[in-house]
């Protein structure tokens, strides 16, 4: 089909993209300062077990023997062995992979389902003390650090209200996780129908989410009040309006469904850009995505998890434009006709 | 739109559903900074969370008495041993080994049998998988497995290699665990003899608690072993050891009743809390350990003990003590013994804050302009070094040695120690057996081990280490013990900070609590009203 | 000139919100400025007997953990956390805008190199990145700056591209060329100057986002050397004690820093109220 | 002639606050349009043609203002009307059609989409039988094969096409008042001529009155009965057809029909309009084309600007007509 045409020219564009990732990553992590020999050598370790240990991780190789051996192991799919978890890290990975996704995926919502409306308000009325109101409030959101967001969220929410549950990750503590089929916990609670798993499940994601969500809020606001803006401007739009269509109509589907086009691309790089600010919201919810698991591989030097993740990421980053490049062209078909 | 923020609200405001009250009093919530990377206490690289599931998956020979102190708090006695999985032993008349006697009734958690061939195996892997475990059997001269001998199938020999006092307290430490063999050696394949990949992930133990589930970097449970023999059936049924990375989070769970005990909190909190009384705070000092200033004697500057000397004078004990550390421990100001270690009244204080002499020092070691340095320590325990180093960096200022810090990443501080390049560091040190001369073994013995960071060799203090480590004169032993204690005070190649705390919270509710020297948690003693 | 001139008090008084951008920002600038002899104390002096102490009239901000003045940090800081920022910013706006603008001007293989680097820079998780680069290099003010540096570099250099390719056939560029200027100086003279405005409006933005970038390096332990003050490395810092009652040591240079970034947004809005056609009411 | 005018538009003035100031765009139009009758608005671009229209549909951008006069339709002044009221007019009683058909249909939805929207607001036309009734009015405006046109997008249709759909959204709802703003210009000529026919046809049919907005004279010489001529933001003359072809009374209309090309006349005969249209934000003489006027005199400064009945139905904004 005439996607599938498009979704193969973007992945052909892709592959020398990806193939760079892997190159810089492997000599990034070659440059980490730590020695993971040392590291995993324990406390007591002499010289010489050190080394015992640097030749068992291939370490004592030169770079470009190293890097052939990283690429076969590669193409097989083996992502190396994390030596912080002991586990390989493709399955480190796959496990961690939907808390992190489920965490973004939640966050973006939550800023659409604020943002969105806003940047039309402001388009609506420009120049309003809602236009304004919206640009301060959501550039107030995105200027704050964002694990600063999330502990004074916790401070408030948890600590002194107590309106939000404990931040210990996924599920509080007396709640086991629902039968894994998607490993999205609300998707297989629901799939489940175990509605007080769902509710758990919920409750957890919301101070998370909201944290993420606020960072994602200013880009994605003033982006639709832009487009609105020139939308609203537009020959269709007065001729809509001189048909006398209901202002609803008028509103959403002629000059909304039009705007959505340019805030569909800018969600491709809203929605990267969430997961690697999730690394920090990951540490302060205690929630067991990749970022943190990334972050304490990098710390602790442990090359294979931070390759894995990068990769990963990267071809997410790919999936993701793919996504982008078929959304894009459900709503507006000139591309579809055109690709 | 509206719907689904109506919904959200509701959620928000429902009250969890209230886990039946029997449960949650069988149920302890541990929360942690960190966990586990392995099951295995040999596995390479096994970190400290992984000693605590080894301590409670797995069971050992020996195990330590019980004391209690004045203040109530009760912690192990490393002066009595007591049976665990042995029910008895018999040292030989001519002193040349010892017989274990085995509990007959013993099973592992698959239910197979406890027999001796499996304390042979696993104390044959203890000494021949390398690293750190067979580093600390040979602390105790268990040295190869031709010393372990299966009598039959209740009874283990073990041959002493030569008189140590320190073998037998070796038997109780976390390495010599028993391992189900017949199990393990399904996993075991050529290259990997003693299935070390398949036990990283899984118990083959017999200890009080089996493994319900393992996810790395996020939670361990643990569920009792209901036919365990080696002791009482501990009170609690299940616990969940669950990873919150945010210290604040961690105290806000116990504040707020949510969770029930955590040991890894900033000292800060714990001496708030303390006050506080909201929750219960039992505090210990860690045993034959101390935080430090090291130097490198073998380059200049500090090489010269002048310098060093100087050094000593310049650090700002009371400051540290009270804004890094906040008072959670046992000041030293230089005494290189700690308190609870035999010895430690030997050479009380010698070092405090004074300006006056320094001076003059600095000009007699040639530098009376000083000199710039770098100062540095480990990342992963900047809560507690980062204030130190600062204020230690603004005392040297002011005896001209001008420092900048380096907080380096936890991987790379060990190699930096094994390189023994670091002019001026912050470290500290804990030794599992609580004797003066297994500390300075490791960190002043001229055979110049990964502890020994100011790499200082110096003969004549390694001729009273080696004496005092089989001396058995009572007289004798403490004169060396006073000898070596002496010499490192006037070398002074680190200076003794103060002996930290190990503080745990609790809820009042946890009692049972016990304090051990491998600091981690036991929940064999642990109950909840 | 009086035109624009006009037009740019249009904007600035029809527009409070970005009258009251640009009177923040140059205060942020001269406190830059003035910052070390306004600050009450010395920012490194620690005084452990009044440690942690909340904001009382000596320490009108209160104290930190060794008990260091945290307004004079705050304010010293402000020279360091600007120069973050606009270097930061500076090195990504001359880099990635020449890269850019020279493979759209050119093509063919420079379109190409430039084309690939970028697009492995963007397929990369941004802040993984910058963590990658500091950890690997050490944690100096240098590195972070470049880290940041780095990773906004994309931005520019395909705005650059996408403008530099579109004036490339536009009739003056052509004269200019037919005139008999070589290529490096049209590209500098003609193509570039009008590829300025939208990457003005990019730079301000990402100047907010420089600082929030270092201050989420400090707070993984990657930021910027103690005992310097800073604010992200502060913000990290007081994130601990919050929970245990000492708000002040995490809120002033949070609000500092949220306040800076703030302006630095709004700044971008105003920008591009001047610049875009579109924008204009 | 005797109904009363189903439109009559009455001083209607309007500015615009840009941020060079104030620029009065329109001032004291007036004109009225009958059932059945079909009126010229003629004048160069910038005169103000289009906001006249816009006005009176109420769809005038944000910065512009109705400053003055009424626009009855039907008796009901559309200028002070609520604007739930204006709406309700919109596609029912008056409608328009515009000029770039492309830019003014909606680029992502199907055209017989968007004719749909239109019968479902306006039509009374239940859910079911929208499709058939687009269907039949896609015929009505001759477009080719509409089953299939049914779902182009406007992208794929031609300039004529998308007019024709422009039209058919224009008639679905059965308007009194058609206005058509520039419908031809930018189309091919054959094109042209049978989007006129095509308008002239369906307005007939149903008694339609209908307002044309063109910049091109010959194009009112044959297809309006009355034609009103406006420049710079002043009605200046308005007559029927033939009477202002024969007699044009204001200077301004005498230069205009000069400078259109006629079949026999020749490039030379042509006589160009010295000066451009004046700008509006300055201040302005009352008679606003006194600037360019060859027969201006030192009396054409006084205000106001006297409009003379020079005939039953023919009205001219001149001190000194010809």
């Amino acid at each position: 089909m005439v996607l599938a045409r498009l979704a193969g020219r973007r992945l052909a564009l892709a592959v020398p993209a990806l193939a760079g990732v892997v190159v810089v990553t492997f000599l990034l992590n070659r440059a980490l300062p730590g020695d993971p020999a040392a590291f995993f050598a324990g406390p007591a370790a002499t010289q010489q077990a050190i080394h015992e240990i640097r030749v068992k991780l291939g370490l004592d190789r030169t770079l470009p023997e190293q890097f052939l051996l990283y690429v076969r192991d590669l193409a097989r799919g083996d992502l190396g062995k994390s030596l912080t978890t002991g586990q390989p890290v493709i399955a480190d990975l796959l496990t961690r992979l939907p808390a992190s996704l489920e965490l973004t995926l939640c966050g973006l919502a939550l800023a659409l389902a604020v943002a969105l409306p806003l940047g039309v308000l402001a388009a609506v009325r420009p120049g309003s003390w809602i236009d304004h109101a919206a640009r301060v409030t959501t550039t107030a959101g995105v200027s704050l650090p964002i694990f600063f967001t999330g502990l004074l969220l916790v401070y408030v929410f948890y600590y002194l209200l107590g309106w939000a549950p404990a931040p210990l990750g996924r599920l509080d503590a007396f709640s086991s996780p629902p039968v894994a089929r998607t490993g999205f916990y609300l998707a297989d609670s629901l799939l489940a129908r175990d509605s007080a798993l769902f509710r758990a499940a919920l409750r957890q994601l919301v101070l998370p989410a909201l944290t993420l969500g606020l960072f994602a809020m200013a880009p994605i606001a003033r982006m639709t009040r832009a487009a609105m803006l020139g939308v609203l401007g537009s020959d269709f739009v007065r001729t809509a309006r001189a048909m006398g269509l209901a202002p609803r109509t008028v509103l959403l589907t002629y000059a909304l469904r039009n705007a959505l086009l340019p805030v569909v691309t800018l969600l491709g790089m809203v929605f990267s850009f969430l997961l690697g600010a999730n690394v920090l919201v990951e540490k302060v919810f205690a929630w067991p995505g990749i970022g943190s698991y990334a972050l304490e591989a990098l710390i602790a030097s442990d090359y294979a998890p931070v390759q894995g993740f990068v990769l990963m990421m990267a071809s997410i980053y790919v999936v993701l434009n793919l996504t982008i490049d078929v959304l894009y062209g459900l709503i507006d078909a000139r591309v579809r006709i055109e690709a | 739109m509206r719907h689904w923020l109506a919904t959200l609200a509701l959620v928000l405001l429902a009250v969890p559903g209230a886990v039946s009250a029997q449960t949650r009093t069988e149920t302890l919530l541990v929360v942690t900074e960190s966990g586990p990377n392995s099951m295995d206490i040999h596995g390479v690289g096994a970190n400290r969370p992984s000693y605590q599931a080894s301590w409670n998956l797995y069971d050992r020979l020996l195990t330590y008495g019980v004391k209690t102190l004045p203040d109530g708090s009760r912690m192990y006695d490393y002066s009595v041993l007591k049976p665990e999985l042995a029910e008895s032993w018999q040292v030989a008349a001519d002193g040349a080994s010892v017989t274990f006697k085995l509990r007959r009734d013993a099973k592992f958690h698959d239910g197979a049998p406890v027999t001796a061939r499996d304390v042979k195996w696993s104390f044959d892997r203890a000494v021949t998988v390398g690293g750190f475990p067979t580093f600390q059997m040979k602390a105790g001269s268990l040295e190869n497995p031709d010393q372990f001998e299966v009598v039959d199938d209740y009874t283990f020999r073990v041959k002493f290699v030569r008189k140590d006092k320190l073998t037998m307290p070796d038997v109780a430490v976390p390495v010599p665990v028993v391992i189900n063999s017949t199990l393990a050696k399904k996993s075991a394949t050529a290259s990997d003899p003693w299935a070390m990949e398949w036990l990283k992930n899984n118990d083959a133990g017999g200890g009080a608690y089996k493994l319900e589930s393992w996810k790395p970097g996020q939670e361990t449970i643990y569920v009792r072993f209901d036919d365990w023999k080696s002791g009482p059936l501990p009170k609690i049924k299940r616990v969940l050891v669950r990873e919150v990375p945010s210290a604040g989070n961690r105290r806000a769970l116990l504040e707020r009743g949510d969770a029930d005990i955590s040991f890894d909190l900033p000292p800060k909190d714990f001496a708030e809390m303390g006050k506080a009384g909201k929750v219960a705070v039992v505090s210990h000092p860690v045993e034959n350990a101390f935080a430090y200033v090291g130097m490198n004697v073998k380059n200049p500057p500090f090489s010269n003990p002048k310098v060093r000397l100087a050094v000593a004078s310049a650090l700002p004990y009371d400051k540290i003590f009270s804004a890094a550390v906040f008072g959670r421990g046992v000041l030293l100001q230089g005494n290189p013994i700690a308190s609870l270690t035999f010895g430690h009244d030997l050479v009380p204080t010698p070092f405090k804050t004074d300006l006056s002499k320094t001076k003059a020092l600095m000009a007699e070691a040639g530098f009376p302009g000083g000199f710039a340095t770098t100062l540095s320590f480990d990342q992963g325990f900047a809560t507690t070094n980062e204030p130190a180093a600062v204020l230690v960096q603004e005392s040297l200022a002011q005896i001209g040695i001008r420092t900048t810090i380096q907080k380096i990443p936890g991987a790379n501080w060990r190699n930096m120690l094994l390189k023994k390049e670091m002019p001026i560091f912050l470290n500290a040190f804990g030794g599992w057996l609580n004797y003066p001369e297994y500390f300075f073994f490791w960190n002043f013995h001229g055979q110049n081990a990964v502890f020994n960071t100011s790499s200082y060799q110096n003969p004549e203090m390694d001729k009273l280490i080696d004496a005092a480590r089989f001396e058995s004169d009572r007289a004798k032993y403490t004169e060396l013990v006073r000898g070596f204690a002496k010499l490192m005070v006037a070398d002074v190649p680190r200076i003794p900070l103060y002996q930290p705390l190990l503080d745990v919270a609790m809820q009042k509710n946890v009692k049972g609590y016990q304090y051990w020297f491998h600091r981690q948690l036991d929940y064999r003693q642990i109950a909840k009203e | 000139m009086s035109q624009a001139l006009r037009h740019a008090r249009y904007v600035v008084t029809e527009n409070p919100v970005t009258l009251a951008a640009f009177a923040l920002f140059s205060g942020f600038v001269l406190l830059a400025v003035v910052g070390p002899w306004v600050a009450p104390f010395d920012p490194l002096l620690s005084d452990t007997a009044r440690a942690l102490q909340p904001p009382t009239w000596r320490h009108w901000l209160g104290t930190d953990q060794i008990g260091r003045d945290i307004l004079s940090r705050i304010l010293v800081a402000t020279r360091l956390d600007l120069v973050i920022a606009l270097a930061a910013v500076a090195i990504s706006f001359g880099l990635g805008s020449l890269a850019g603008a020279c493979a759209g001007f050119f093509g063919g293989w420079t379109d190409r190199i430039v084309t690939r680097v970028v697009d492995t820079i963007m397929a990369f998780p941004l802040f993984v990145l910058a963590m990658g680069i500091v950890a690997a290099l050490g944690n100096t003010l240098a590195n972070v700056v470049i880290a940041t540096a780095i990773i906004n570099l994309p931005f520019y250099a395909r705005m650059a591209r996408a403008e530099a390719h579109v004036r490339r056939a536009a009739g003056f560029v052509e004269a200019a060329r037919l005139a008999g200027n070589g290529p490096g100086r049209v590209l500098v003279m003609h193509v570039f100057p009008n590829c300025l405005p939208p990457m003005m409006v990019q730079a301000s933005l990402n100047l907010g986002w420089a600082i929030l970038n270092a201050a989420g390096l400090s707070f993984i332990g990657l930021g910027v050397r103690p005992p310097t003050p800073e604010w992200g490395i502060m913000v990290a810092e007081g994130a601990a004690f919050i929970v245990s009652g000492e708000w002040w040591i995490a809120l002033f240079p949070g609000l500092t820093l949220m306040l800076a970034v703030f302006c630095f947004n709004l700044l971008g809005d105003g920008l591009r109220d001047l610049i875009d056609p579109r924008g204009r009411t | 002639m005797s109904e009363p005018p189903l439109l009559s538009v009455e001083d209607l003035s309007v500015e615009f606050k840009t941020r060079d100031g104030v620029v009065r765009v329109l001032e004291s139009v007036s004109f009225d349009v009958r059932r059945g009758e079909t009126v010229g608005i003629v004048g160069e671009s910038g005169s103000g043609k289009s906001v006249t229209a816009f006005s009176i549909l109420g769809i005038l951008a944000s910065a512009a203002r109705v400053t003055g006069g009424r626009a009855l339709f039907a008796g009901v002044d559309l200028l002070t009307a609520s604007e739930r009221e204006r709406n309700r007019y919109r596609g029912r009683e008056l409608s328009m059609v515009f000029q770039n058909p492309r830019t003014a249909l909606n680029p992502i939805r199907p055209v017989g989409k968007q004719i749909a929207d239109l019968l479902l607001r306006h039509g009374n036309v239940p859910r079911a039988s929208v499709r058939d009734r687009v269907l039949e009015l896609l015929a009505r405006v001759q477009i080719p094969d509409p089953v299939r046109r049914y779902h182009a997008y406007p992208f794929e249709l031609s300039g004529g096409m998308c007019q024709r759909v422009m039209i058919a959204l224009a008639v679905a709802g059965a308007p009194r008042l058609l206005i058509a703003d520039e419908p031809t210009t930018g189309l091919d000529v054959t094109t042209q001529g049978e989007i006129l026919d095509l308008l002239d046809g369906l307005t007939a049919q149903s008694r339609m009155a209908t307002v044309v907005i063109t910049h091109d004279l010959a194009l009112v010489a044959e297809r309006c009965d009355r034609i009103v001529v406006m420049h710079a933001g002043h009605v200046v003359e308005s007559a029927r057809a033939r009477e202002l072809f024969t007699t044009p009374r204001h200077p301004y209309t005498a230069r205009l029909i000069a400078a259109t090309p006629r079949p026999r006349a020749k490039l030379g005969e042509l006589l160009p309009i010295p000066g451009s249209v004046p700008d509006l934000r300055a201040a302005l003489p009352p008679c606003r084309y006194r600037s360019r006027c060859d027969r201006a005199q030192s009396a054409c400064d006084q205000a106001p600007l006297p409009t003379t009945r020079v005939a039953p139905d023919h009205v001219v904004a001149c001190r000194f007509p010809r």
